[in-house]
């Protein structure tokens, strides 16, 4: 096996993982787990091509790392972002969840000041 | 003697895999934490022995980093759970 | 070479088994722990993948940084009433079907990668002697590509603007929430004042030897964001008001100095983006050390959240 | 003399992967939260300050060496401090209910 094949099919597999959880799962914390589960596993997928790339001086191609890099700062960004829209969401319907319906009682609960 | 390192950074990871059942099964959410903490000093162990064995450029500085790092979590799970209980 | 397998393949179980656990945990906060935890090994991965510079950031975002707010936001979430309908079994079954074949789709292509593998690492290696680096991860980032790497500064200023926008109306330019409690432990306050001096000179360093070592300006600035954010825990410090002009020059800066850099190019080195002979490395510790700042006001504002009116006395 | 360095060496970090072991039993099999804690903080802290001092002679040079202290320095006042932290933590719920 070339190097670093196991940690690819790892990559593969947290796919696979996030995908279904996102799907099934109806919390929205849960969805955002599982889209950063998705999100590290391609991650990964990138890290092995980074290993492959492995020439001469360098034992990896740097340039799929970099794009990893940005990738990790730029997901922790949308992560944060989701998590903020999520507390107000639970702020204005006193409730967590992505259901419409559940959440429509409109004197209720709104202002918990 | 490289073999030896990694085989000590093997067996430190292995531990603190079996105490991951802690976050398994708890009971309680201070039970998971602690699991998470002993994987931070496990993994740093486990991280300067590697950087020893294989003399990866850098190893250490990762280790450094999750040393600084690793307890923040549960820093943050004590400093939010007696808000949660007081409202 | 046996051993190094055996290592990978336990990593690689106990990475997709804390991974399955964050999926099928019943209660959020057991999840998030289980998410924080498979934070902190991916940085193990990473280093056997010869990723150092990318360990450093995952340990940094994916295990401190992250891990302050998943708790956070599953604590405060947690209180509320939880819908519990989930969907039926034939949709779980066509979800699992779904994820199976994308996951093997992934690792078949994973098989088939052309041999020997496309690389970059020729190029990048040829023109680094010119930007006077020696890590080649930041000559990437700063240099080769960096028009990428100021899009996504700005990606970062948008995303605290996106925070901020979903402040109620009456609460706009106050005070996020406290990070901590009104009166911290004081066993907090001594961990914040000890860790965060020591964490500012760890954060620094790791800027500065992300020239030529694995490190960088964004593992830099991500340590010293870590470090602004416990001193909050501790009620050492407020969050600052988010109207503040000198918070918002700090969130801007690294954005602002790399493209005034960058439009500059044509004037000094004939194009965009492009640096000037022998003058380069000066010039990338520059605009950097600004990126650190920015990233270091940006991330502690992301964990804060927008203004609630909490934060007022 | 280096055969004698990798003797203490390997002699310092075998004790210190004995001391996570115990740390990891103590964490599985203790039966309540309070020793559990008392256990596990002492047991790994002291795994990892093994561990550094194995490491010590292997380190490429004086600095290199510091760093390996700070670096166990640097777990030892956080944990320490955490296991403080949720010690309170647990007595303030306890107390509660």
């Amino acid at each position: 096996m070339s190097p670093g094949t196991i940690a690819g099919f790892v990559g593969a597999g947290l796919v696979g993982l996030g995908l279904y959880a996102l799907v099934v799962d109806p919390k929205p914390l849960r969805k955002l787990l599982a889209f950063n589960l998705i999100g590290s596993g391609v991650f990964l997928v990138f890290g092995i091509v980074a290993r492959r790339g492995a020439t001469g001086r360098f034992p990896f191609d740097p340039v799929p790392q970099a794009m990893v890099i940005t990738g990790i700062v730029v997901a922790f960004a949308a992560t944060a972002l989701a998590v903020a829209l999520m507390l107000r969401l639970a702020e204005e319907t006193g409730t967590v969840s992505l259901d419409p319906d559940a959440g429509a009682k409109p004197d209720d609960g709104a202002e918990d000041k | 003697m490289t073999d030896a390192l990694l085989v000590a950074a093997g067996a430190i990871l292995l531990t603190v895999a079996v105490g991951l059942v802690r976050v398994l099964y708890g009971p309680r959410e201070v039970d998971r934490m602690m699991a998470v903490q002993l994987l931070g000093t496990g993994g740093v162990a486990a991280l300067l022995l590697a950087a020893a064995a294989t003399e990866v450029a850098g190893v250490e500085n990762v280790a450094l980093g999750l040393a600084l790092l690793s307890s923040f979590a549960s820093v943050a799970f004590v400093v939010a759970s007696p808000r949660a209980d007081r409202r | 070479m046996t051993v190094f397998d055996a290592l990978d393949l336990a990593i690689a179980a106990l990475v997709l088994g804390v991974a399955a656990w964050t999926i099928a945990a019943r209660e959020m906060f057991s999840a998030v722990v289980g998410y924080v935890a498979y934070g902190l090994l991916l940085a193990i991965v990473w280093v056997r993948l010869y990723a150092p510079d990318v360990a450093l950031t995952e340990a940094a975002i994916g295990g401190g940084v992250t891990g302050v707010l998943l708790v956070v936001a599953s604590k405060r979430l947690g209180r509320l009433p939880q819908p519990e309908a989930g969907p039926g079994l034939g949709l779980k079954l066509a979800a699992a079907g779904l994820a199976a074949l994308v996951a093997g789709l992934i690792a078949a292509a994973l098989l088939y990668l052309p041999d020997p593998a496309p690389s970059l690492a020729p190029e990048a290696d040829r023109h680094l002697a010119q930007t006077g680096l020696g890590n080649a991860v930041t000559a990437v980032l700063i240099a080769y590509r960096s028009f990428d790497t100021m899009l996504e500064k700005v990606v970062l200023v948008l995303a605290v603007v996106g925070v901020w926008s979903v402040a109620p109306d009456r609460f706009w330019g106050g005070r996020p929430a406290p990070l901590g409690p009104a009166s911290p432990d004081p066993a907090l306050v001594f961990l914040a004042r000890v860790l965060a001096p020591v964490g500012l000179v760890i954060g620094v360093q790791i800027f500065w030897v992300g020239a030529d070592e694995p490190g960088g300006a964004f593992q830099g600035g991500a340590i010293l964001a870590a470090m602004a954010m416990i001193v909050m825990m501790a009620r050492l410090m407020r969050p600052p008001r988010i109207g503040s002009r000198r918070l918002r020059l700090a969130l801007i800066a690294g954005p602002a100095v790399f493209l005034v850099v960058g439009l500059a190019g044509p004037l000094i080195a004939g194009s965009f983006f492009a640096y000037p002979a022998g003058f380069a490395k000066p010039l990338i510790l520059f605009i950097e050390a600004f990126m650190v700042l920015s990233i270091a006001a940006t991330l502690p504002l992301l964990v804060a959240g927008p203004p609630n009116g909490e934060g007022e006395p | 003399m280096s055969a004698a360095l990798d003797v203490f060496s390997l002699l310092a970090i075998g004790a210190g992967v004995f001391f996570f072991v115990a740390g990891t039993v103590a964490l599985v099999r203790f039966p309540d939260s309070l020793s559990r804690l008392h256990a596990l903080t002492k047991a790994d802290n002291l795994g990892l300050g093994l561990v550094v001092i194995g490491l010590l002679p292997r380190a490429g040079s004086p600095l290199a060496a510091l760093k390996l202290v700070v670096l166990w320095a640097l777990v030892q006042v956080s944990s320490a401090t955490v296991a403080q932290l949720i010690g309170g933590a647990l007595r303030r719920r306890d107390a509660e209910t």
